[in-house]
């Protein structure tokens, strides 16, 4: 670790930081098993939404005022949220739209939103990460101190705000830019620290004995040797992602409708809380378990990759 | 040490500086022309004009930053003749909705957000970190598993959904608790806890999964130490080994993310307190955005990254203090 | 009757590996006995197995000091031996120490482990013994944490919380290995001096056959967990009885002998067990 | 003998930092006005404690380090003033092998790739197979598509050997190449050494604080102390004959595996602590332990000046050569 | 920054997406009618509002909550009867003595003051701080208020306000209780105009500018203790003011609490638990969608439920000179596709109004009945809107940008917008704007799209501040436009001067009753709700009446607590 002010930051660093747990023995292999199925199931449920839909005959906008009792305020007919032969997982108060419709297409929005943002911080963080542990200097002074400024940015106040003078074009695309762009010094310090030890291994000066040029020994020698880290971070970052997303688009500012998108359904059924519970309980638990699926899948990946074995 | 925390305490402040430049320019030149919102409905150009004319939005962006900054550090005074109005040390402009200086706003907001922090922190620090050192002592334990499982799913829970949960069961369905309203100690201790422990439990259900993880953790790397092993070949009883030789060390890092988790939290808990609809920092700041009103939020971005910037000082020295080798470092 | 007597050791790790097997030796009071051998040899972890600080090892045999059997002691008999009659020096002084107080608390502390004095009588001890292993100017260094020693020093503040409670088995895990030479040889000198002095039996492990000839009355020579040869030091560098101890002598490039012109080797171990 | 490297009054500073703070607080010398000659053929070892800059040296030759001050001067170029690009092509006569085997193998690569990596930055076609590299250096060809850690160290070594030979280089630095090694490797790898010095006709220089391993291998030697070469020599007269203190002190303290002279040797050659490069003593670097120091050794720096025929010393007072 | 920002309400509720357009009025003669319930004099009213008071500065306060509200700290010239139903929207004297005297053909305006009245600190109310008041609402540094003082009053265009430019040479103070207004065009509502906060008494002294805001000195039954904006209001009694001088206002509670921006839902749930200080509340707001099953099947709670009758009608303005929206055809297509009923659902069903099939509301005087474009349960009728559209040449559907305020309701309506329009093969984008910022951007000429959600409650019962302001298309203005459907029909146009020119307000109501049926004709706007709102009250509250006079929110002044 450079000076001790480069010691982590809020949240979502301290995931990152905390140290192997040892959930692989914590938690079994079991867990692991079935959370990588549970997103591999959510994943095809996300790509075959339109199927899925068809399949139920429903669309994710199209009104059924019909499964609504007017005089009760709109709220779905019968019990458990209008849950019907036609409508799986019950209707929208005051729309009636097709809940399971919504989901599926909410799903699909935030996970694509998650990965993308996953990606674009990701590598990001990688590449910059990389330059400033590997070259130190004026490099590190530059990218260190960008890191810094970012992570001292309160970051939720500043999204949301950001977001909510952005024009409305391509919210999603400026979801993902928001969220990569916020993500980046999470992974860009892990990447940087390893680099940087990874840059006085001696395999490394071997390699410059032998005339490997700066861009070999970044991309051939050291890079490489970052497959694991990045792949503990880009776990960990997907549920991160996942949940920002979704509070974001609570709080208003992320996707705007139709799209929906979870945190903007529980957002929608937000008012509805006590009158149709169900309504925010479903987007709500498959977030919740999509979350948990994630972080127990970054537990294993860490696990399976720490040299140290921390969980031994 | 002292250059040094002054040093600190001169970047800090450089920090803020760039912060305070980039939501000046972001917040000031994105968003529709200020003079139109503040003209209201019944507004014609002519009278946009003088607006503009009177918040200065006519000249140069560098020029209005340097009169914010003047204002932050020396007051400023608005407009001319017997309209002005002074705005004091230190000035954050005033609030385009309610006219309130933005600094009173946020000190007035404050309490509530430092009640939601202070308590939260106390109640996860208490449980995650015993949780997690428990963990580490009795390794592979049944109490190991269940206690990770529960810290895995509390980071897992979304603070808003922990918050609708809470709020439907245990107001709702079962009535136990009021509503959360915001009410001072001083006035109502019983009222007080009865709004705040809702708030409390929400943001400790989260911060109590990653504490007793990163306990857990550093806990365990520390009982590996080769300190640990003289520790116990000199004889000390386990109880001295583990709370003297093993926890300290284990605790330093605890200690610094902590500093910077309650500095995050002081600045505003924003979801908690728009949920609950407690008047905190974090509630002003989703009010502000949610009306545009950009003294508000560049005043509330501004007073949030200085207790983050300034956690991240206080870390740093508290950090030297903990640690002798960083102390007497040359 | 010898102060230590080890039998049948055998240490069996969590992942199956078999640190030391069927190990046997002894070691008399005031005598010296050093156990040599190339790394994954088992010799640490025999000075460890005396200590009982494996968790997690599986250790069987016997291991019986002054007529216990500390293999089967219970926890509270073992922590009452351990640095009151059994004391140990590590090899690395700087991860061995706790950063985070003062080496003259660290020395306090493990005084105060057995003896029942106030804190301040305990420093005294503490400062004595500093003085006592070549620390000059000991009051003020007392005071000082482990990383504002250097090396050599802090090898000798190991020594000096080793030997304040005057342990009757003094365990010498690679001392010195992390040492240059010239400090190898103060500490060396400091160790032999000292043990003159108290009288101490020593169990010292070390990879190094010169500083086996220096210091051992009695050698075990260890590998691949077992014991291969055993005896007085003059005897077994005189005439090595095992192919591989000569094998080992003959390895080394020697400074007081002419240069040859290509260095003997070890032949590979028999695939046993 | 023709001079393949010549170094002269090599300096290189590093900036000292405080830990806590990161501002430079100092700089320490550790290579301080060293100059060195390595003839083509023979092997020059490179003797001294931690911390006395002779790995330092070691990669300033190599120019993996840039010195502060001073030429390096090898195949009729300055190394100290080239730059990356021009280096290049110089590297393929100038190789080093590092001290811990595995930390110098990238482990995410096989040892195919290792050993062909090479003739790729050098963009030159392969010399030789992988097989062959191997059987030079006593693998087995099935070693070819192992990733290092399925190595032990000695075999690791050999591969980090047959990688510096790749290029067929003239000079090998060898920077403490067997000081992680358990003792029975470390005499195959220094016999290894010795066969390549002679079947490649290669120069070494030979960094180590091993004095043994040193005058098995070495036909002449430098013994530095704090950033500096207190005294050359050859094997035979250095060992016989020390003139300077330190160097005689070192040779006092290595213990020797004979009972008898062990236990009949004085102990404790030298007192006190190798003092903070941050701080050096004024005049000899060596005066504050020194048993025959005197005042001009706390004033004056003595400079390394010849003693007897090839025998150089930095020393007012030297001893005298008993031979 | 010495100013501040917009009118509307809409910013601030999440739950609502309030379209709620400043409004106040009036209409000559009628007087108060004093209610029979509730003459316990005491305790604290509680009022739980979850949006914020904007501007309490009588110079300022353009918006009906506010209105609401400040009618308890302020008095002005006149005043709406305090009364439920229709009764409310009748003006009545309050520091005058009467509604005014017109003269000069109704250019010249005179009132004369009670005697007694004092401020909050026992000094007498004079004209000359009534003139102080109306001169404010002309500087620029208080832009949001009306601005019929600033277009009527003669000399008024050039005026900077008292700041700058010193007096206003169209209002006299002959003596401490006459004031005389000058207008440079004959207004015969002007008397119901007097009833805006604008006509409301501001002593010079107090006056401290923006400050002002914060704390009005009060000439009615309570003053100000504390203002927290965003938090709390709390008035208290003040003691120098006079029950004898005025017919209109109880002041029965002692105390009122008025706590702000809390979350609908849980105001909604409040009210019903109803528990503790709760029973003597009263919600400030309608109750959200979400709370109507529960109280329309408890019968207790329905007991509690309060519905007001509003003058606001809720429409969806067609930008007819944006591309495909200047043909009729399109227009009358989109009216008949828009599922009103589903409009309704998004706010609460029928509890939140009926289906509005004309502009003018009934609860405004020359509304005429009529539906131009039926569909059964106002559900909408895409075969004959698909027929429209084919016939306008554009079978193959168009494409429509939709201006909405990014509020959970602003959301809601623009989805069901949306969901009735892809039926006929209108594909709409929606353009959220924040709640703030809305009515400033949809005002603005350049920055409006194709349509716009939208609506109108005029600023004092009666059409003459209705069409004329939303529809006349010389009143069409780059910013702070109201004409959002930029309709403008020279028919029409001189329809509106000639109906302003009609001496008799009967007959200039129904001339509007039928103007409006001939603007509907042309479709500019789709009318789909006519306000009510549904506001629940504690047990311990009476006198609780919906008044139309603020969008059907309780009237503040009669509420009293049961004994």
């Amino acid at each position: 670790m450079r000076a001790p002010s480069t010691r982590a930051a809020p949240l979502r660093a301290l995931l990152l930081r905390t140290r192997s747990v040892g959930t692989r023995s914590v938690l079994a292999n079991r867990a692991t098993t079935v959370s990588l199925v549970a997103i591999l199931v959510l994943l095809v449920a996300a790509l075959a939404a339109p199927v899925l839909t068809a399949l139920a005959g429903t669309s994710p906008t199209a009104f059924d005022t019909g499964a609504l009792d007017a005089n009760l305020g709109g709220l779905p007919r019968g019990g458990f949220g209008g849950i019907s032969s036609a409508h799986w997982l019950g209707v929208e108060p005051g729309s009636g739209r097709d809940l399971f419709a919504r989901i599926l297409y909410g799903t699909r929005v935030s996970l694509l939103i998650a990965l993308a943002a996953t990606a674009v911080s990701v590598v990001l963080g990688t590449v910059l990460g990389l330059v400033a542990g590997f070259f130190g200097g004026w490099a590190d002074a530059v990218i260190g101190r960008v890191m810094d400024l970012l992570m001292s940015f309160p970051s939720l106040i500043f999204m949301i705000a950001l977001m909510s003078v952005a024009p409305a074009a391509n919210r999603e695309l400026l979801l993902v830019a928001v969220l990569g762009f916020f993500g980046w010094p999470y992974a860009g310090r892990i990447v940087r620290g390893q680099a940087m030890s990874l840059s006085r291994r001696e395999f490394v000066e071997a390699a410059r004995a032998l005339g490997a040029n700066r861009r070999t020994l970044l991309f051939g020698e050291v890079l490489p040797n970052l497959a694991g880290p990045v792949l503990v971070v880009a776990t960990l970052s997907i549920p991160a992602c996942v949940a920002t997303e979704a509070g974001l688009s609570f709080l208003g500012v992320g996707v705007r409708p139709p799209t929906p998108s979870w945190g903007q359904l529980i957002a929608q059924a937000v008012p509805w809380y006590a009158a149709d519970p169900l309504y925010f309980l479903l987007p709500g638990a498959l977030l919740f378990g999509t979350v948990l699926a994630f972080n127990v899948l970054g537990d294993a990946v860490r696990d399976a990759l720490d040299p140290r074995g921390g969980g031994r | 040490m002292i250059w040094y925390t002054l040093r600190r305490l001169g970047v800090a402040a450089l920090l803020l500086l760039v912060i305070c430049a980039l939501t000046f320019v972001i917040f000031y030149v994105m968003p529709d022309d200020p003079a139109q919102q503040a003209c209201g409905k019944a507004c014609g150009p002519e009278r946009i004009a003088q607006i503009r004319d009177t918040l200065g939005l006519d000249r140069p962006l560098y020029h209005q930053f340097g009169s914010y900054l003047v204002g932050v550090f020396a007051g400023r005074t608005y407009g001319t003749g017997a309209l002005s109005v002074h705005c004091g040390f230190p000035c954050l402009g005033f609030s385009f909705q309610t006219n309130e200086p933005v600094w009173r706003l946020l000190v007035t907001r404050l309490p509530v957000s430092v009640s939601i922090a202070i308590g939260a922190a106390v109640l996860w620090l208490v449980v995650g970190v015993t949780a997690g050192v428990i963990s580490a002592l009795r390794r592979g334990s049944l109490w190991d598993r269940a206690a990770m499982a529960a810290a895995l799913g509390g980071i897992s829970l979304p603070i808003y959904l922990t918050a609708l949960l809470f709020q439907y069961v245990l107001v709702i369905k079962l009535g136990w608790l009021p509503h959360p309203h915001a009410v001072s100690l001083f006035v109502d201790p019983l009222a007080w806890v009865q709004s705040m422990i809702m708030p409390w439990t929400t943001l400790a259900l989260l911060y109590a999964g990653l504490y007793a993880r990163l306990a857990r953790g550093e806990m365990v790397e520390s009982l590996g130490r080769d300190f640990v092993r003289t520790a116990r070949a000199k004889g000390l009883p386990e109880r001295t080994v583990v709370l003297r030789h093993a926890l300290r060390p284990a605790m330093t890092p605890v200690v610094t993310v902590f500093g910077m988790d309650l500095g995050a939290l002081l600045g505003g808990a924003l979801i908690t307190e728009s949920v609950y609809g407690l008047p905190g920092v974090g509630k002003l700041a989703s009010d502000a955005i949610n009306s545009a009103d950009q003294p508000v939020i560049l005043g509330v971005t501004l007073f949030a990254a200085g207790f983050i910037v300034l956690a991240n000082v206080a870390v740093d020295l508290v950090y030297a203090l903990l640690d002798p080798r960083v102390r007497h470092a040359t | 009757m010898s102060l230590l007597e080890v039998s049948e050791l055998s240490v069996v790790f969590g992942n199956g590996v078999r640190a030391v097997d069927r190990l046997s030796f002894d070691l008399d009071r005031g005598s010296t006995l050093c156990v040599v051998g190339e790394s994954g040899s088992g010799k640490s972890v025999t000075s460890l197995a005396i200590l009982g600080l494996l968790p997690g090892a599986e250790v069987s045999g016997r291991i019986t000091f002054d007529g216990v059997n500390l293999v089967a002691a219970r926890p509270a008999e073992l922590r009452a031996l351990r640095g009151e009659r059994i004391a140990i020096v590590f090899q690395d002084a700087l991860s061995a120490l706790n950063p985070y107080y003062q080496v003259g608390f660290q020395i306090a502390e493990a005084y105060r482990a057995h003896r029942r004095v106030p804190m301040a009588q305990a420093r005294r001890v503490a400062v004595r013994m500093l003085e006592r292993v070549g620390i000059p100017d000991p009051e003020r260094r007392a005071r000082e944490y482990p990383h504002q020693f250097s090396g050599g020093m802090r090898q000798r503040v190991m020594i000096a919380m080793a030997l304040c409670l005057e342990p009757e088995l003094l365990i010498a895990d690679e001392p010195t290995t992390a040492l240059d030479v010239t400090v190898q040889a103060q500490i060396l000198g400091l160790l032999d001096e000292l043990r003159r002095e108290t009288g101490t039996s020593v169990l010292f492990v070390t990879h190094d056959m010169g500083v086996v000839a220096g210091l051992a009355d009695e050698v075990l020579v260890m590998r691949g967990g077992r014991a291969v040869e055993r005896g007085p030091v003059d005897r077994v560098f005189a005439e090595p009885a095992e192919p591989y101890t000569r094998a080992l002598l003959a390895c080394v490039p020697r400074i007081d002998r002419p240069v040859p012109d290509r260095l003997a080797t070890v032949p590979p171990m028999e695939a046993t067990r | 003998m023709t001079v393949l490297l010549e170094a002269r009054d090599l300096v290189m500073e590093f900036p000292v930092r405080h830990a806590l703070t990161r501002r430079v607080v100092g700089r320490v010398a550790a290579v301080n006005g060293v100059s060195l000659r390595i003839r083509s053929g023979e092997t020059l070892g490179l003797v001294g404690e931690s911390g006395c800059g002779k790995s330092t040296t070691g990669r300033l030759l190599t120019r993996l380090l840039t010195p502060t001050s001073g030429s390096v001067h090898f195949a009729g170029r300055d190394l100290a003033t080239l730059s990356e690009r021009a280096l290049r092509p110089v590297r393929r006569e100038l190789q080093i092998i590092f001290q811990d085997p595995f930390s110098s193998l990238n482990p995410r690569k096989t040892v195919r790739q290792i050993l062909s990596a090479p003739y790729r930055y050098q963009r030159v076609a392969e010399r030789e197979p992988v097989e062959r590299q191997l059987a030079r250096v006593g693998l087995l060809p099935e070693h070819a598509d192992r990733y290092p850690h399925e190595f032990s160290g000695g075999q690791a070594q050999r591969i980090g050997i047959a990688r510096a030979l790749a290029l067929r280089p003239r000079l090998v630095v060898c920077d403490e190449p067997v000081s992680a090694l358990d003792v029975s490797v470390q005499a195959q790898i220094l016999n290894l050494l010795k066969d390549l010095q002679e079947e490649l006709a290669l120069s070494y220089l030979f960094v180590a604080h091993d004095l043994g391993a040193v005058r098995q291998l070495c036909d002449r030697i430098a013994v530095m102390y704090l950033g500096t070469v207190v005294e050359t020599a050859d094997r035979d007269t250095l060992f016989a004959g020390p003139a300077h203190p330190y160097t005689k002190a070192l040779l006092a303290a290595v213990p020797i595996p004979d009972p008898a002279r062990e236990r009949a040797r004085p102990r404790v050659p030298l007192t006190g602590d190798l003092p903070s490069p941050l701080d050096p003593p004024t005049g000899c670097p060596f005066n504050t332990r020194c048993p025959k120091a005197a005042d001009r050794c706390r004033v004056e720096r003595p400079v390394l000046r010849a003693h007897a025929t090839g025998h150089d010393v930095a020393c007012h007072y030297p001893e005298e050569t008993t031979r | 920054m010495a100013s501040r920002t917009r009118t509307a309400s809409l910013g601030a509720s999440l739950i609502l997406g309030l379209i709620a357009v400043a409004g106040c009025g009036g209409a000559h003669g009628g007087a108060a009618d004093s209610q029979a319930a509730g003459t316990h004099r005491g305790g604290t009213l509680h009022v739980l509002s979850t949006i914020d008071l904007e501007h309490l500065d009588p110079a300022r306060a353009y918006v009906t909550s506010t209105q609401d509200v400040v009618r308890l700290v302020y008095r002005t010239l006149t005043t709406y009867a305090a009364a439920p139903g229709r009764a409310g929207s009748s003006i009545v004297p309050d520091l005058a003595t009467d509604t005014g005297t017109p003269s000069d053909g109704a250019k010249t305006w005179t009132f004369h003051l009670k005697e007694g009245l004092k401020y909050e600190d026992g000094r007498a109310i004079t004209a000359a701080d009534i003139r102080y008041g109306v001169e404010r609402t002309f500087a620029p540094e208080l832009p949001e208020g009306p601005p019929y003082a600033r277009t009527w009053l003669a000399g008024g265009a050039s005026y900077q306000g008292p700041y700058k430019g010193g007096d206003l040479a169209a209002i006299a103070t002959p003596d401490d209780r006459t004031i005389v207004f000058t207008l440079n065009r004959p207004v015969a509502d002007f008397g119901s105009a007097a009833a805006l906060p604008m006509f409301a008494p501001v002593p010079k002294d107090k006056d401290t500018g923006v400050g002002y805001d914060s704390r009005p000195f009060s000439s009615g039954p309570y003053k100000i203790d504390t203002f927290e904006p965003k938090k709390q209001l709390t008035l208290v009694r003040n003691e120098s003011w006079d029950q004898k001088t005025d017919d209109v206002r109880k002041a029965l509670p002692d105390r009122i609490e008025i706590d702000l921006n809390l979350d609908g839902s849980v105001v909604d749930q409040r009210m019903i638990a109803a528990q503790g200080e709760d029973a003597n509340a009263v919600a400030f707001e309608p109750i959200g969608p979400a709370s109507v099953a529960q109280v329309q099947t408890d019968p207790t709670l329905r007991a509690r439920l309060i519905t007001g009758e509003s003058e606001n009608t809720r429409f969806l303005s067609l930008n007819t000179r944006r591309g495909q929206l200047g043909n009729v055809k399109v227009r009358q297509a989109i009216a008949y596709a828009i599922d009103k009923d589903a409009l309704r659902l998004t706010r609460g069903g029928p509890i939140a109004g009926d289906l509005a099939t004309t502009i003018l509301p009934p609860s405004v005087a020359g509304h005429v009945d009529g539906d131009p474009y039926p569909s059964k349960d106002g559900k909408g009728d895409p075969d004959k809107a698909r027929q429209l559209l084919a016939e306008a040449g554009v079978a193959g559907g168009i494409d429509l940008t939709l201006d909405a305020p990014a509020t959970n309701g602003g959301k809601a309506q623009a989805e069901a917008i949306q969901s009735s329009l892809a039926k006929v093969g209108i594909r709409v984008a929606v353009n959220e704007v924040s709640g703030s910022s809305y009515w400033s951007t949809v005002g603005n000429t350049a920055q409006e799209h194709d349509m716009v959600i939208d609506g109108w409650t005029p600023d004092w019962p009666g059409a003459s501040t209705y069409l004329p302001i939303v529809l006349d298309g010389r009143a069409i203005t780059k910013q702070g436009n109201n004409n959002r459907a930029q309709y403008d029909s020279s028919a029409v146009n001189s329809r509106f001067d000639q109906i302003a020119a009609l001496p008799d307000a009967n007959a200039a109501n129904a001339a509007y009753g039928q103007l409006d049926g001939q603007i509907m004709a042309d479709a500019p706007v789709v009318p789909f709700l006519w306000d009510k709102a549904a506001i629940l009250v504690g047990p311990n509250v009476v006198g609780a009446y919906g008044h139309v006079g603020y969008v059907g929110r309780l009237d503040l002044v009669s509420l009293g607590l049961r004994g």
